[in-house]
């Protein structure tokens, strides 16, 4: 009896969600007043020459040299900060899962605790993070390499934990029961559960640091982001293209490694998996490593000197500035200022909206085509000799859309778009396009075929299949996907409008130009507002659909 | 398991001095084509050596702002401001001091374009067109258009098709009206000038409409140095020669004659009415 | 009992890289026979009923459906009406609600437009009312099939298989999982279900006492080959001993 | 046969929500015993051996286990070395070699740091050897546990019991999901070595006939409660058919 009725209503949950996310992406389209005037005049020109850079990207050796330098340094800079992330994110994580406290209290507090300090240090996005310790302790890489660190080691240790405590729970019981002791616990049971997940997480994280590392230049740091920063500057878009392609190029390495790595893990093939595995393990070892060296060596920096008395001096000052110290009247004690940084607040909500709708909605037709399952036929036991061509047509659009990251786009948007909230939200939908679709593909990769293939067996078609068999079962991971996703969205919309393309970013980047710097501490409690009301919103969400 | 080689020589004063004796960074900000930048500042760079006898390097920045954070941190000893700049990063380093500047440079101008066909003549025909101005931090373009644009009664932020672009640097302002992609734009003159000249605009779709009266704009600013210094570096840069500036775009100029902070008084008082600078 | 042979093994091989999963198999089953394959786990029992169902491919040999060769079916819309399959529970898309899942078995008969359009509003429905009410189901109609128990989701994929109607039932171990008491109600409404539509069943099992009750057949797998193909009554407990009886390669100490 | 108790249940209850699981059960079992569970799906056997295993804690009542109470083990590690735990394979840690899975049932005697020392070079290595022999399974050592069949794991899990010695083993449905062949092959191990250690030995099964052959004692749970307690020899076909017979409420058309 109790069953009848709450049934209907879990299957009401996931339409009610549904309807009102394509009730807010329809309402955040109103903030944009839709006319052919939205493209410049000369935005089609603009399309056309940087087409052209596209097809034709400058192979001069003097800018490939620089393009392989600036590659080296975001490698070196996003692996610096990764090793940084993976110890901070060990230790938060282990904390923050609790299995180390032993009574209710403790294990609570130490619950609450870490997961804050992940959630907070994950709040905010790296270029930001970056901006603040430019201030603090100058153009250093290791400015670079902390911005890196600190974010990302908050989204680590946070799937750690929430990894850790997701573990089916017979194997640890088994191991309490034969007497182990809580860290005896952790190494023989936690750890070597979680390892293929932490790995395979790892280095797809490791991936997004390329790209983020890429774009450390915007606050004067080196890299890939530095060389198409100076030639989209110069208008050179066959330049910009040749370093886009360096980027690229570079993730797609990563990716080629991660998958690779994945692969080795899952399958059981016994004696391979240690021989890749140790060569991965040595290979990660050794770029670690090098960067480190190169950092220290090449580079001229030590950690040592970061912690000097000018730059305490100068960290003191510009955190003071934020704090309204020597102000009369700072930012966040007027009205006025308060006003106006809620509604950009507001807009930077719209745009993180029609980004995310956007993207959806391109991947949403381009997914089906993209699983390997559905076009090698295994799943839906239907095969076409078009469905190869397919599939590597759209999967190669899904590495193109991200591995540019959302800023370069936003730059080359700006010079189609007229300024405003649209260009930032079209940024951030091209790159989120394609990591959207790629997990889509996974998770329909990933599906259980025996239900397909009943249904197949039983008579359906292909397309039968898909919206019986595929659709239904895939539909909620596809939701928490796209909310998941939105959250992410949310951290980046400030970053886009550094580059003018609307919302938070563009006014900090004002505020930061005419060192405002009371300004900025008020924009930035409106952006870490959002960012925490984004991923409340979208855990209660993804909660309801599960 | 990997220390650095410096690591000992790090710390406190005697890396100060070590600093400033070894290296002169300068710095230049990014209002025009990366390129001739480099080449322009490696020639001011080179002569600098040769004069004072210390090694002198050219650092390229991306941002204004971030040069003026470099320059307050101490990290560039001396830098081609903008009148804007050059106030904010003086207001930031006290003993910083302006130090020379190009004849043009007292009697500044910024130019208002449109493409040749658009219906603009006068500074009031810009209501309702879409409007670029170059980086937020500039001076030619953006902190005196916009004093000239209020002036006329227009509020950049309410009276144009949308919001104001930032293009980021004067290049890029007069190729994007080039391009037909905004109706109107400013810029500096200097370098709207070098770009007719030097056919990098298209004259034939693009013109000026309105030219603003003059002000003080971009200068030479040096960090704190001991006298010494100074003096030597004021002395080089005063010592190019025509010769050595021909040819080098970015200045646009025979020579650098003296200046001083209060030349730029009147652009501060812009600024601070504008509530750029508070 | 009629003697109309609707289903033909001809010398069926398969093997995945050095392990042969069926060497060579040939054997004729009528219509109407109730056939369990028992055998111990790896004889080929799932390859072999895959191979009917055309989810693996035999690498020589061939299947005679109906007087029609396997391959010869164009449509796997005609096949269908020929063969249904039935496995666990995993075979139901847990997220649809319970009608659906037994109105799949119309889909053969279904354009798309009119499959997409039942997902909202469901067509023939009595239909799957009726096959549920057969399975005791009818009042779960509306739930996400994933809140069934697992015999409760077993007798969702029977109430597919009745919409379905198809000649012959291929069942892979249909009540592992399920407790003594389920498993036996389970078989029992299915082998009714079999025999009052007239249908031919062969079922894999892992418990000789299910095969012995409910099935008028049985063909044991040993090794990938057959080991004896014998009517129920004539299995003995010591054919059933050697049948099950350990190698001395899987040895323990 | 020795007459010591080793285990008392005295009113044990527990209850999920409105589900009652355990209602206010209490029996005393002997040194020495080996004791078959049965009962339908939900009569509460898991729940039963979880709370002596202290994995769920019952609402009212208490264990004695060796003359202590349950709830006075201040420590795990003493606690391990009274009652040992398998269950199905579930139990093992997939990730890690063969061997340290059975070390495992050495934590208890182990520190932290001798215990990470032996994830690199094993420690206790010839117990560990010979518990493998015992069951099997020595030329498996140095395999990922993952890679072993069901029944190679189960008998890992048999070995890690033969490692930690506890003087009660308790074991939830130990060989289900094992097809027969493998299901006697474990039982017949499992047996030989709680006799030959003088372990007591306490089992969950759905199978009455190796409920039958391989112990002594049978309960059968019904409903939460004790539905019969009797020695092997004195279980009757009727009292089984009455233990799975479904009720009215179960029904199906
Ligand atoms: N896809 C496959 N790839 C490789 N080997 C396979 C595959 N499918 C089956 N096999 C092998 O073929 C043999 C027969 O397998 P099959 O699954 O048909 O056995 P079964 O009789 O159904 O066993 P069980 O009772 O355990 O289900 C086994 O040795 C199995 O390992
Ligand atoms: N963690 C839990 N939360 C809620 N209800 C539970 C929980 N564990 C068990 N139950 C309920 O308690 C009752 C007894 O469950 P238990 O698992 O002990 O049965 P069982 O005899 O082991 O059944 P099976 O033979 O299916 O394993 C069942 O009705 C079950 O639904
Ligand atoms: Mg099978
Ligand atoms: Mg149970």
């Amino acid at each position: 009896m109790v069953r009848t009725v709450i049934s209907p209503l879990r299957k009401h949950k996931r339409f009610t969600l549904t309807a009102i996310l394509i009730l807010v992406f329809a309402w955040s389209l109103f903030s944009v007043q839709w006319s052919p005037e939205l493209v410049h005049a000369g935005g089609v020109v603009m399309i056309i020459e940087i087409a052209k850079g596209l097809i034709s990207p400058s192979l001069s050796p003097d800018v490939l040299l620089l393009g392989l330098k600036a590659s080296w340094l975001t490698l070196t800079y996003a692996t610096a900060g990764m090793a940084i992330a993976i110890v901070y994110a060990f230790i938060a994580g282990v904390l923050a899962s609790g299995i180390l406290s032993d009574g209710r209290g403790a294990k609570f507090f130490s619950r609450i605790f870490f997961r804050g300090i992940l959630g907070f240090t994950r709040s905010i996005h790296e270029l930001v993070w970056a901006w603040l310790f430019v201030a603090a302790i100058g153009l250093s890489p290791f400015a670079a390499i902390f911005a890196l660190a600190i974010p990302y080691g908050g989204i680590l240790g946070r799937i750690f934990a929430d990894m850790l405590t997701d573990l089916p729970s017979q194997p640890i019981e088994a191991l309490k029961t034969s007497g182990a002791s809580r860290l005896q616990l952790l190494f023989y049971g936690y750890l070597p559960l979680v390892r293929a997940d932490f790995i395979s997480y790892t280095m797809y994280r490791y991936e997004c640091a390329i790209r983020s590392s890429a774009i450390m230049s915007f606050v004067g740091l080196g890299g890939l982001g530095y060389q198409i920063q100076l030639a989209l500057a110069d208008l050179k878009y066959n330049e910009v293209w040749t370093y886009v392609f360096f980027l690229i190029l570079l993730v797609i390495l990563i990716d080629g490694w991660s998958s690779l790595v994945r692969s080795a893990m899952l399958e059981k093939g016994k004696k391979r998996i240690f021989v890749s595995g140790r060569i991965s393990a040595l290979v990660a070892a050794v770029l670690v490593i090098v960067s480190w060296c190169y950092i220290n060596i090449w580079e001229g920096a030590s950690l040592a000197s970061l912690f000097t008395k000018e730059n305490a001096l100068y960290g003191a000052k510009f955190f003071g500035g934020m704090l309204g110290v020597g102000e009369e009247s700072p930012a966040f004690f007027q009205a006025e200022s308060w006003g106006n940084a809620l509604r950009m607040t507001l807009e930077t909500l719209e745009m993180s909206i029609m980004a995310i709708g956007f993207a959806t909605i391109a991947a949403f037709l381009t997914v089906i085509p993209a699983a390997r399952n559905i076009a090698d036929g295994s799943l839906t036991a239907k095969r076409h000799w078009y469905s190869w061509i397919v599939f590597g047509i759209v999967r190669i659009s899904y590495i193109f859309s991200r591995a540019v990251p959302e800023l370069v786009w936003a730059m080359l948007i700006v010079f189609i778009l007229k300024p405003g909230l649209l260009p930032g939200a079209v940024a951030l939908a091209l790159h989120n396009f394609g990591i959207i679709g790629k997990l889509w593909a996974e998770v329909i990769e990933d599906m259980d075929s025996r239900p397909v293939r009943n249904l197949a067996s039983a008579g359906a078609s292909k397309w039968q299949s898909l919206f019986y068999g595929v659709v239904p079962a895939v539909m909620p991971k596809f939701l928490t996907y796209i909310l998941y996703r939105w959250e992410v969205i949310m951290r980046t919309t400030i970053v886009v409008g550094f580059v003018g393309a609307g919302g938070l970013g563009q006014q900090f980047k004002l505020s930061m130009s005419f060192f405002h710097y009371s300004e900025l501490t008020l924009l930035l409690i409106c952006y870490m507002l959002l960012v925490i009301i984004a991923d409340l919103v979208s855990e209660t969400a993804r909660k309801s659909v599960k | 398991a990997c220390g650095s080689k410096d690591e000992s020589s790090n710390s406190g004063d005697q890396k100060d001095k070590k600093k400033s004796d070894e290296v002169l960074k300068i710095g230049a900000i990014p209002d025009q084509s990366a390129t001739e930048m480099k080449t322009s500042m490696d020639a001011v760079a080179k002569h600098l050596s040769e004069e004072t006898g210390m090694k002198v390097e050219f650092v390229p920045s991306v941002d204004y702002a971030a040069l003026v954070t470099a320059f307050q941190r101490g990290e560039i000893q001396l830098a081609f401001f903008g009148g804007l700049t050059g106030v904010q990063a003086r207001n930031l380093v006290s003993e910083a001091e302006a130090i020379a500047q190009r004849p043009r440079d007292a009697e500044f101008h910024s130019v208002f374009i449109t493409q040749t066909d658009s219906d603009i003549q006068s500074l009031s025909d810009v209501r309702g067109k879409s409007f670029t101005f170059g980086s937020e931090s500039s001076t030619s373009g953006h902190l005196m258009p916009r004093y000239y644009l209020m002036k006329e009664g227009i509020d950049p932020a309410k009276d144009f098709d949308g919001q104001p672009n930032f293009s980021g640097s004067h290049d890029t302002t007069y190729k994007l009206i080039e391009s037909g992609a905004f109706k109107a734009g400013a810029l500096n003159e200097a370098v709207w000038e070098t770009a007719v000249k030097e056919k990098k605009v298209d004259t034939n779709k693009v013109r000026v409409f309105y030219t603003t009266p003059a002000y003080y704009d971009y200068h030479w600013t040096i960090n704190k140095v001991d006298k010494e210094t100074k003096e030597k570096v004021k002395a080089a840069l005063l010592s190019m020669t025509p010769e050595q500036l021909s040819g080098l775009n970015m200045f646009a100029t025979d020579r650098f004659i003296e200046t001083k902070n209060g030349n730029y008084e009147a652009i501060e008082e812009v600024a601070k009415e504008l509530k750029i600078i508070k | 009992m009629e003697r109309t042979t609707i289903l033909e093994a001809n010398t069926i091989t398969k093997t995945f890289g050095k392990k042969t999963a069926l060497s060579s198999l040939s054997f004729f089953i009528h219509k109407g026979e109730k056939v369990a394959l028992i055998g111990p786990s790896g004889a080929g029992k799932t390859t072999l009923l895959n191979t009917i169902a055309g989810i693996v491919e035999p690498d020589s040999g061939e299947w005679i459906v109906a007087g029609k060769r396997r391959t010869d079916y164009k449509s796997g819309k005609a096949f269908a009406k020929k063969v249904g399959v039935i496995r666990q529970q995993f075979d139901l898309v847990g997220q649809l609600a319970v009608i659906h899942n037994v109105l799949a078995g119309r889909l053969a008969e279904w354009g798309l437009v009119k499959s997409l359009f039942s997902l909202l509003f469901p067509r023939d429905k009595e239909m799957a009312v009726a096959a549920l009410k057969r399975v005791g189901l009818e009042d779960k109609m509306v739930e996400e099939t994933s809140t069934l128990s697992g015999g409760e989701q077993q007798r969702v994929a029977l109430a597919r298989l009745l919409v379905q109607k198809p000649e012959i039932v291929l069942a892979d171990e249909p009540v592992a999982s399920l407790d003594p008491a389920r498993a036996e109600d389970v078989l029992a409404i299915f082998s009714s279900i079999v025999t009052e539509e007239n249908q031919t069943l062969i079922a894999s099992l892992h418990s000789v006492e299910y095969a012995r009750k409910y099935f008028t057949r049985i063909i044991a797998l040993k090794d990938s080959k057959v080991f004896f193909d014998l009517p129920t009554d004539q299995v003995t407990d010591q054919l059933l001993d050697d049948l099950y009886k350990l190698e001395g390669s899987d040895g323990h100490g």
